[in-house]
């Protein structure tokens, strides 16, 4: 099979305008995927099912992975002009200051495919998209379309990660129920009080569970 | 006698069920046990091919079809308005006709008259050698036109079948 | 994406409805006596032939994923055997085997060879169960369940003697297995795999040459090869759909390319395919049974270099997969160098093989829905996750 | 020819129908509560605590550690240290659990604690039959319920209980050696003898 | 002393008749046999749900109940104390009459088909000229209440459970019917204590049973499958498969009810067994001319169950077949075999004495079977599969 390189420059050669970048694997494994924009996923995808010598016609796993904003602290050292009081008159003076600087990448959703050939028995050829962000830009295009495996799997990512697939014939929760609001496989997620804490001998959950149960009483008596 | 004053009331009160209850599915099962009544009547006959017949054919069978004709045709819900259609009066006119014109028939016949009691015993294999001796011609030709009937509901259903594909 | 996208596959197909006849709307379940579990069929009739199904999914749900990455790398093995709670030791194999690829564990002789032993007994009790879960669909009163069920005890016996536990077995370790299994195991096993035959053998009498098994199984929820690759179905399903793809073969995974056996292919790709595939592949894994229970060399049970507790692997990740008896199963998992995965995913064969069951219903007679649905073989436990 | 395949399947059932009268193969019910089948001596439910000697609460092994509380995947242990410290089975001063309770409705008989915990305090019992009306304190097991002596512990696990006495008996051994090393050190210099630590995060086999 | 014991049932009610006073004589005697019908029949199904549960469970391996009374035998009456004491559970929605109705009707109407049958030597209840007619419409009346349960229930699944039934059962009555009409032809009479007797002579000692002969055999191999399907057992179960339809008709009936439903299925099956055995098997004629010391009774009985252990051999054995097949098989292959029967009936009797009768109607009936069963198979593409390997 070819080589994660050798694939990227065909995609690039078969579709034009695309984009695609390896992602590296630190893994012994060592099986590193390629990262292909939005736009050209689709027609990339495409040309990975149809291509004679590839011929990934089988896709076995549709996945959502979660990354955090990403907050990195340094320690910064400015050098600025500092009003000082030097032998009793005021003069600007240059100092250095020691300053933590918080930058912060956001984070996105990635949905993550794994290729392989049954025709040819090869693979796996890793297909990765990201969206724009967590938030509002979450929106990748689906590619069920070309592989109909991906049709319970890309709406158990829309379910348990929020990513909206469009093109998707059939976009719907999957595991959670219709009215669930939140997403649950993501990394902030924060699991709703609403249930019955059994008394436990975990100091944290018997008292989760007696906040509960005092607030559904009063609740009630209300 | 006591018997019948039993089965009487019981097959017309079938018969009124029928035609008055608001349910199509109860009017249907109400027909049922006309039919029923009707069998036992003739059964007090000491006809008995003829009463097992008619519950053979008619319990078993023809209000079977009755019932999933209605369940098949239209919801087996109970209608909003009355059960007596506009034209009821009309309906009761001729209802009542033929009830004279039967009555006058029956009453003109002598075996409708009390004095001759002879009893014929009838049995199954008299009807059978009538059927096979006298009247084959008639059964013939009656066993003709059914399957003639037959052929044609079935060639009716085909083509009904070959018409949806 | 537009429409016209949409290739005629992708799709399920759609039924025009003839005459003015009432359709009728059937909820098949969540309680209902032949949905395996809790799993519901939104079915729509007309009479009695299915013109839509839509299954839904989530009544045990429990966010398996989501558990596996809270809890470390080893407190993940346990829950692995509540995947598919018929086959917890290929579950077991499969989420070792990612995690050795992951941080590059190799595993010793012995331990392969007592997967595969172990694997292939699996793979046994799933394919005799599930046949007679499917004859129980078709209304066999439970006769060949209970046939299947009798040999299935032998096997649940040596797995719990070898692993403590019938069904939960968490026998699997990163770099090897817990515990080795002695000579009187591998006797037990012997003992087993010599029985088998006579097993199989009765269970075709009662049922290969069946009529009433043959009529209601013939050409019912056929699925075409190529709908079948496109859809990712793997497993006996896409075996029996005539398409030669089986892991063991593909990928070579743990010494699988030592023992002779053979593929099994189905022509029709219909419920009756399904089950002589079945039937033939408990043959086959018998024949990889006594190869495996032959050759196993002495040796080390598991890695000594390898690490249980304080597991960290380096960041990077991994897809391992291997040939479950229900079909491919893999476990993907993305690790950023702390104590538990970043990103744990399982790739549940039973959940993407009912992709299709709306293409193989429609047009069939309700009967044929529990039959078709029994015949793609699932676990609830691992469809919901 | 038609009905074939089924005169077949019913003389199967026919076949089994009668080997039932006559074999215990064809005839696998045990009659549960009555007999029993021997559980294999690797058969596990839930933990429990070994004790040594007589006296459960002097004995117990358990040294408050909380590793297996750490690893148990349902985090169903919950565990208190002691204030004070009593003499391990070497007899060394040790911590001891003041509250050592497992919630048995959570535990998923997973054999974890058993396989992390360096003292081979927490074993796996083969009692299943623990059904109780209580639904929430009938399940959930403190000190006292969970303490079993070695001895039973070698009527369930023979083999595997035989090999940890072995175990321990050779580091008891080694530990007076080093206790009579230490000892001689100390009359040799006059010096404190230091309280050691435990071995926390040692490997079992 | 044979006699007597053969006729002990008889003398008995003849001796209690006699104790009243003549006018009252006529209803007491009514009473009599309808008490035994009524003690006798629900005995014989306790017994023979009994025997299936157990023979089941022998077949499938296990042992089968055994924890009431010795042995499990007491399990029967564990189930009708709990059938009574259970809740009675009326949908909301039902059609409360018709849903009461339906149950009763059915084991009345059931109840009502032993008139006929002849138990013994002199023991039919209503000794009847039609008395096969007055079965088949009491049988067809039952299809009438099995309709009322499914519909009255307004649920989905007792609906099409009660379609299936009555389309089942109608289609079946064809085939039943007309596999028996080939013991009327050769017995000339629709009596059933008529049919008994021309089968209780012996030739060498053995009996001579339709089922001895080959249009006598097809019949009855054709009306042991229409019984089967009539009285909806396995493989023919459909209308109550629990795999897809819950239970079918009496999803919504629970206790004593339910019981009604359940009863009245086994005693629908013992009567279907019983005229089985009056047509086919020689009623209470016994196996072998030295054998008729024993009680005709007996035999009769003995008949029935032996006829129910075949009915639990398959209902342990066969998966279920599907509802159109079932229609298609009723008829495209019961019924041109019925009809085809007829003929070979027809025939039996214009060919007269001799070999050669024996032989042309068996082979026209064999080559039939064979070949319809080959069209048939061949037809609906099923068949025996050979499969291929991949290395």
């Amino acid at each position: 099979m070819k080589t994660v390189e050798e694939i990227k420059t065909a995609i690039e050669t078969a579709v034009s305008g695309a984009q695609l970048e390896i992602v590296p694997n630190g893994s012994p494994s060592a099986e590193h995927s390629l990262l292909v924009d939005a736009a050209h996923a689709f027609a990339a995808a495409k040309f990975l099912r149809d291509d004679a010598e590839l011929k990934l016609d089988f896709l076995s796993n549709v996945t959502g992975v979660d990354w955090l904003d990403k907050e990195t602290t340094e320690k910064v050292k400015v050098t600025r002009p500092v009003e000082k009081e030097v032998n009793g008159v005021k003069t600007m003076v240059d100092e250095t200051v020691e300053e933590t600087k918080k930058t912060v990448t956001p984070g996105y959703l990635e949905a993550v495919y794994h290729l392989y050939s049954m025709a040819k028995k090869h693979g796996p050829v890793i297909l990765r998209m990201r969206t724009g962000n967590r938030s509002d830009k979450v929106e990748l295009p689906s590619l069920t379309p070309i592989w109909r495996a991906a049709e319970f799997q890309e709406r158990e990512v829309f379910d348990l990660f929020g990513i909206i697939f469009t093109g998707h014939p059939d976009l719907r929760r999957i595991l959670m129920w219709d009215g669930f609001k939140d997403y649950p496989m993501r990394r902030d997620y924060v699991d709703p009080d609403d249930y019955e804490y059994e008394p436990t001998a975990h100091d944290d959950v018997l008292k989760r569970a007696q906040a509960h149960l005092a607030a559904t009483t009063t609740e009630a008596a209300q | 006698m006591v018997i019948f004053a039993i089965l009487a009331p019981l097959t017309v009160a079938g018969g009124l069920a029928a035609v008055m209850l608001r349910n199509t599915v109860h009017c249907a099962l109400a027909v049922a046990v006309a039919f029923a009544g009707l069998a036992l009547l003739f059964l007090q006959l000491n006809a008995q091919f003829a009463g097992f017949a008619q519950i053979l054919v008619y319990v078993g069978a023809v209000a079977i079809l009755v019932v999933f004709a209605i369940l098949l045709t239209r919801s087996s819900e109970t209608p909003a308005t009355g059960v007596f259609s506009k034209t009821w009066l009309t309906g009761l006119v001729i209802a009542a006709a033929v009830f004279a014109v039967l009555a006058w028939a029956v009453l003109g016949s002598r075996t409708a008259l009390p004095h001759e009691q002879i009893e014929p015993q009838i049995a199954v294999a008299q009807i059978g050698y009538a059927l096979m001796g006298r009247y084959v011609l008639p059964l013939e030709i009656v066993a003709v036109l059914l399957t003639a009937s037959m052929i044609g509901a079935v060639i009716v259903a085909m083509y009904e079948k070959g018409g949806a594909k | 994406m537009s429409e016209s996208l949409l290739e005629a596959w992708n799709r399920p197909p759609t039924i025009e409805v003839d005459g003015e006849g009432e359709l009728l709307e059937v909820a098949m379940g969540p309680h209902h006596p032949s949905t395996h579990g809790v799993f519901r069929m939104d079915v729509v009739l007309d009479g009695e032939r299915v013109i839509k199904l839509k299954p839904v999914f989530g009544y045990l749900h429990r966010n398996h994923e989501q558990i596996g990455q809270t809890v470390g790398y080893l407190q993940m093995m346990p829950y692995t055997d509540r995947l598919d709670y018929f086959c917890s030791l290929t579950n077991n194999w499969a989420y070792a085997l990612a995690v050795e690829k992951l941080v590059g564990q190799a595993v010793p002789e012995r331990a392969e060879y007592i997967r595969v032993i172990l694997a292939e007994l699996t793979r046994i009790q799933n394919h005799a169960s599930t046949i007679g879960f499917l004859t129980q669909e078709m209304g066999a009163s439970g006769t060949p369940l209970m046939y299947a069920f009798r040999e299935r005890e032998k096997i649940l016996d040596l797995f719990e003697s070898l692993t403590g536990s019938r069904m939960m077995c968490n026998y699997m370790r990163f770099g090897g297995c817990r515990v080795d299994m002695t000579e009187a195991h591998l006797n037990a096993a012997r003992k087993i795999v010599t029985g088998l035959p006579r097993f199989i053998d009765e269970f075709e009498n009662l049922l290969t040459s069946n009529e009433i098994l043959m009529a209601r199984s013939q050409g019912m929820g056929v699925l075409k090869p190529d709908l079948a690759v496109n859809a990712g179905i793997t497993g006996p399903m896409l075996r029996a759909s005539g398409v030669n793809y089986d892991i063991r073969k593909v990928d070579h995974y743990g010494i699988y390319d030592r023992f002779s056996f053979r593929v099994p292919l189905g022509e029709h790709g219909d419920i009756y395919d399904r089950y002589m595939v079945r039937v033939l592949e408990m043959r086959e894994s018998l024949k990889i049974l006594e190869q495996a229970l032959k050759d196993i060399p002495a040796g080390p049970f598991i890695d000594p270099k390898a690490k249980i507790r304080g597991f960290k692997p380096k960041p990077g990740e991994a897809y391992g997969r291997i040939e479950a008896p229900k079909g491919e199963l893999g476990f993907y998992l993305i690790s950023d160098g702390g104590t538990s995965p970043y990103r744990f995913r399982i790739r549940p064969p039973s959940f993407i093989n009912l992709t299709v069951l709306e293409d193989m219903c429609i047009g069939q007679n309700v009967a044929d829905v529990v039959v078709v649905f029994g015949s793609v073989d699932i676990v609830l436990g691992e469809v919901d996750r | 020819m038609l009905g074939e395949g089924l005169l077949k399947g019913l003389g199967e059932t026919a076949r089994n129908f009668a080997g039932s009268f006559v074999s215990k193969e064809r005839l696998t019910t045990v009659q549960y509560p009555e007999e029993r089948e021997p559980l294999p001596e690797a058969s596990r439910a839930f933990p429990f605590l070994v004790y040594d000697g007589a006296d459960w609460e002097a004995g117990l092994r358990c040294v408050a550690c909380q590793i297996c509380e750490k690893e148990c995947p349902p985090k169903c242990i919950y565990i208190e240290k002691s204030k004070d410290k009593k003499p391990d089975y070497v007899g060394k001063p040790q911590i001891y659990p003041a509250k050592f309770d497992i919630d048995i409705s959570v535990c998923m008989s997973c054999q974890i604690c058993v396989e992390v915990c360096p003292f081979e305090a927490i074993k796996m019992d083969n009692q299943f039959e623990l059904a109780t009306d209580d639904r929430f304190g009938g399940l959930l097991y403190d000190r006292k319920e969970l303490a079993r002596s070695n001895e039973y512990y070698h009527k369930i696990h023979p083999t595997e209980a035989a090999e940890v006495d072995a175990r321990l008996a050779e580091e008891k051994a080694k530990a007076e050696e080093k206790a009579k090393a230490v000892a001689a050190a100390a009359a040799a210099k006059a010096a404190p003898a230091m309280a050691a630590k435990p071995a926390e995060g040692a490997q079992p086999q | 002393m044979t006699n007597m014991l053969d006729q002990v049932f008889v003398l008995l009610k003849h001796r209690i008749v006699g104790l009243v006073p003549m006018p009252v004589q006529p209803i007491l005697g009514a009473v009599l046999s309808v008490v035994a019908i009524l003690a006798v029949f629900p005995g014989l199904f306790a017994i023979s749900v009994l025997l299936e549960r157990k023979g089941l469970g022998r077949m499938q391996n296990r042992i089968g109940p055994n924890r009431v009374g010795p042995l499990g035998v007491l399990q029967p009456v564990a189930d009708g104390i709990k059938a009574l004491i259970k809740e009675d559970l009326v949908p909301y929605s039902a059609d409360h009459v018709v849903h009461f109705l339906a149950p009763v009707v059915l084991v009345v109407v059931v109840f009502m088909g032993y008139a006929v049958l002849p138990m013994g030597r002199n023991m039919t209840f209503v000794p009847m000229d039609a008395g096969l007619l007055f079965y088949f419409a009491m049988g067809a009346s039952a299809e009438l209440s099995i309709f009322m349960a499914g519909w009255s229930s307004r649920n989905k699944y007792s609906l099409l459970g009660a379609m299936r039934a009555v389309a089942q059962m109608i289609s079946y009555e064809v085939p039943l019917l007309l596999s028996s009409v080939v013991i009327v032809m050769m017995t000339g009479s629709l009596s059933l204590d008529k049919i008994v007797e021309v089968q209780n002579q012996y030739t060498w000692g053995l009996p001579h049973w339709f089922v001895f002969t080959p249009m006598g055999f097809a019949a009855f191999v054709m009306f042991a499958i229409a019984a089967t399907a009539e009285t909806n057992r396995s493989p023919f179960d459909l209308p109550e498969g629990e795999s897809e339809l819950v239970a079918g008709y009496f999803t919504e009936y629970s206790g004593f009810k339910f019981a009604e439903f359940f009863l009245g299925e086994y005693v629908a099956m013992l009567s279907i067994s019983g005229l089985g055995a009056t047509l086919f098997l020689g009623g209470w004629s016994a196996p072998l001319e030295i054998l008729n010391v024993v009680p005709s009774w007996f035999w009769f009985f003995a008949k029935i169950m032996v006829w129910i252990c075949f009915y639990i051999w398959m209902r342990g054995t066969f998966p279920r077949l599907r509802q159109d097949q079932l229609m298609n098989f009723a008829w495209k292959f019961v019924l041109p075999m019925t009809l085809l029967n007829l003929l070979v009936a027809g025939l039996w009797r214009f060919m007269g004495e001799g070999w050669l009768r024996w032989v042309v109607c068996s082979a026209i009936l064999l080559a039939a079977y064979v070949l319809g069963g080959r069209i048939g198979m061949r037809s609906k593409k099923f068949g025996p599969r050979s499969y291929r390997y991949a290395e």
